[in-house]
């Protein structure tokens, strides 16, 4: 295989792995390469990454090699940072969910549900407008009543809550349930407190 | 039909396999019915349905006598295969030739043809450089990079995350009651039962785990009525770990296995 | 600043972020330069590693750029990330790409193509992200529609939908079709048996 080649592995490895590689660790790899072919290749790739003053640098590290961003690049870069999506919780999804089906609902009914105290992420839903607080139900103690928000469909492209698929929709994608004869536990004891 | 033979006839070339339980993987009926085709080197377009029909059936008794369960496509489409056989016998009358009946195999072929292109498709897909199999990218490593916390939030999520994580609250709540979380109008002996079900195996329940918020006051106090009721019968036991502390319902024939736990539950508490 | 430095801007970029990033993305991220100067500069980008021939490539994928490590070291790689990728079954695969090609599509249409049930492929699908829900088709029943992803996208290295290889025609194959008279293939679910 000619050295061209052998850079070109080298520069794969480098660019894939996220920690510094050493001259050692490489001839350990590419054990069918001489060691001294792997240092020259890495000397040819140092000066090459030099002089073509490229978006990515090869810095000496650690007694490794790494590819890095250009430093002078930094402000940009955490320009990617900032706009990068946010992943939901689990716990958020589950909460959309039961208030997107069942709504209007109660908290107390999410949590009874849920089987676990929902206050925090009811309040980062209603803050992502998520959610919205349609009214008080008249049982003792008033309880807030949510429901979801025009944004709750703009977030999952659905043009009005039926399109939502149906709940049975949902179980005949679920695969069978081992456990479907039992008896209906309403609630999970072990959540209690 | 022993069960060597049919095997010879369809999937062992060679004799020495005979006894081997060779039995190939079809996605389903097209597939089965595609390996046939092959294997017999028969002409798509006019495919003799007899005999086809007959290896395939073999192949079915085959998965019986293998104890395999056959999915029920597989019945279907041997029921489909034995029709079209039957009406290939039928005579053309008259006034049918006149309307060129269709071929009673066309419908078959036209799937067989599908399918094919799709799995042809599928090959094509799989020989293709796949993420993570021979391209690789970069980790993004959010933290390295950034000081500040993110300002905008686009969040990024699909429709299935939210079903799947709704099937999920539905694997654990049953669908009955998911329909009526706060059931009205039920019956003393109705909740007996349920809290009696929460109480199964020798569990331990909190008191307050039986009431909640935006129950209709009717439920409450069947709810209470039920636990007297229990208490009454002694199919209950109540106790508290400490003055002031939660009230624990356990069901009294695993009393002494309860006493354990609660026991540890106080050290856990305090 | 010059084009050089938007050049390599781009590439610290295109380098650190492990998505593809779209012209629009980087134009938003960019906004002190020319939509226009990104994208010649992306151009340029792409003909250079092109013919450098090097151990990064910068591929197009779904509808963005993204550096990916060179096909033909593989196997090079795997030493060093011990991954083996993903593994696809048959039915996944034949899912996908009827999905591929036919979408939208309701599952009573796949299974249809397919001659077999495919509830649980789909759910395996849909969780490994390389399927979304589209919406539901107006039909009796309304059956959800699905489609493939951007993920799915990224994971075969597609630049769209478009740059999915045709499907062979059937007369490349085959002698003409002594059914192309009669109307198309039936894919009333109704027809399913």
């Amino acid at each position: 295989m000619s050295a061209r080649t052998l850079k070109t592995i080298i520069e794969s490895l480098l660019f894939v792995y996220d920690q510094p590689l050493t001259l050692d660790r490489l001839a350990l790899l590419l054990e069918e390469f001489e060691r001294s072919a792997i240092r020259s290749a890495l000397e040819e790739l140092v000066q090459e990454y030099e002089e073509a003053q490229r978006g990515i640098v090869l810095a000496q590290v650690a007694g490794g090699y790494q590819l890095r961003s250009r430093p002078e690049h930094a402000d940009y870069i955490r320009r990617l940072t900032k706009s990068r999506g946010v992943k939901f919780s689990q716990s958020a999804l589950e909460t959309l969910a039961i208030i997107a089906y069942r709504q209007p609902i109660t908290r107390a009914e999410i949590e009874y549900l849920r089987g676990v105290d929902s206050g925090g992420v009811l309040k980062s839903l209603l803050e992502k407008k998520l959610l919205r607080i349609l009214g008080k139900k008249d049982v003792p103690g008033k309880p807030l009543i949510y429901g979801t928000s025009r944004e709750f469909l703009e977030l999952f492209g659905l043009k009005d809550l039926n399109a939502l698929p149906t709940l049975k929709e949902i179980q005949e994608l679920a695969p069978p349930d081992p456990f479907a004869d039992q008896p209906a536990l309403p609630l999970d004891p072990v959540e209690a407190p | 039909m022993p069960l060597e033979t049919m095997q010879s006839n369809l999937f062992a070339d060679s004799l020495e396999n005979a006894y081997r339980v060779q039995i190939e993987e079809f996605e389903g009926p097209l597939d089965l019915l595609l390996h046939l085709i092959k294997k017999n080197e028969l002409d798509i377009y006019n495919i003799p349905i007899a005999s086809i029909t007959k290896q395939y059936l073999e192949y079915l008794d085959l998965m019986k006598e293998l104890n395999l369960d056959i999915a029920g496509e597989f019945l279907v489409m041997a029921a489909t295969l034995l029709q079209i056989k039957s009406r290939m016998l039928l005579p053309v009358t008259p006034e049918e030739e006149d309307a060129e009946p269709e071929d009673p195999r066309a419908e078959l072929v036209r799937r067989l043809l599908e399918y094919q292109r799709y799995r042809d498709a599928s090959y094509q897909l799989t020989s293709r450089n796949l993420l993570g199999r021979e391209v690789f990218a970069r980790k993004f490593d959010s933290d390295e990079i950034s000081e500040n916390a993110p300002k905008e939030e686009p969040i990024d999520v699909e429709l299935f995350e939210l079903i799947d994580a709704f099937r999920r609250v539905l694997g654990r709540v049953s669908v009955e009651t998911f329909h009526s979380v706060i059931t009205d109008g039920i019956s003393i002996a109705d909740r007996i039962s349920q809290v009696l079900t929460l109480l199964h195996g020798g569990k331990t329940i909190s008191f307050d785990s039986l009431f909640h918020d935006g129950m209709t006051r009717d439920l409450l106090v069947v709810t209470f009525l039920s636990i007297l009721e229990l208490c009454k019968l002694k199919l209950i036991k109540i106790t508290q770990a400490e003055s002031l502390g939660s009230i624990w319902l356990t069901s009294s024939a695993q009393s002494e296995y309860l006493e354990e736990e609660l026991e540890q539950e106080e050290i856990l508490v305090g």
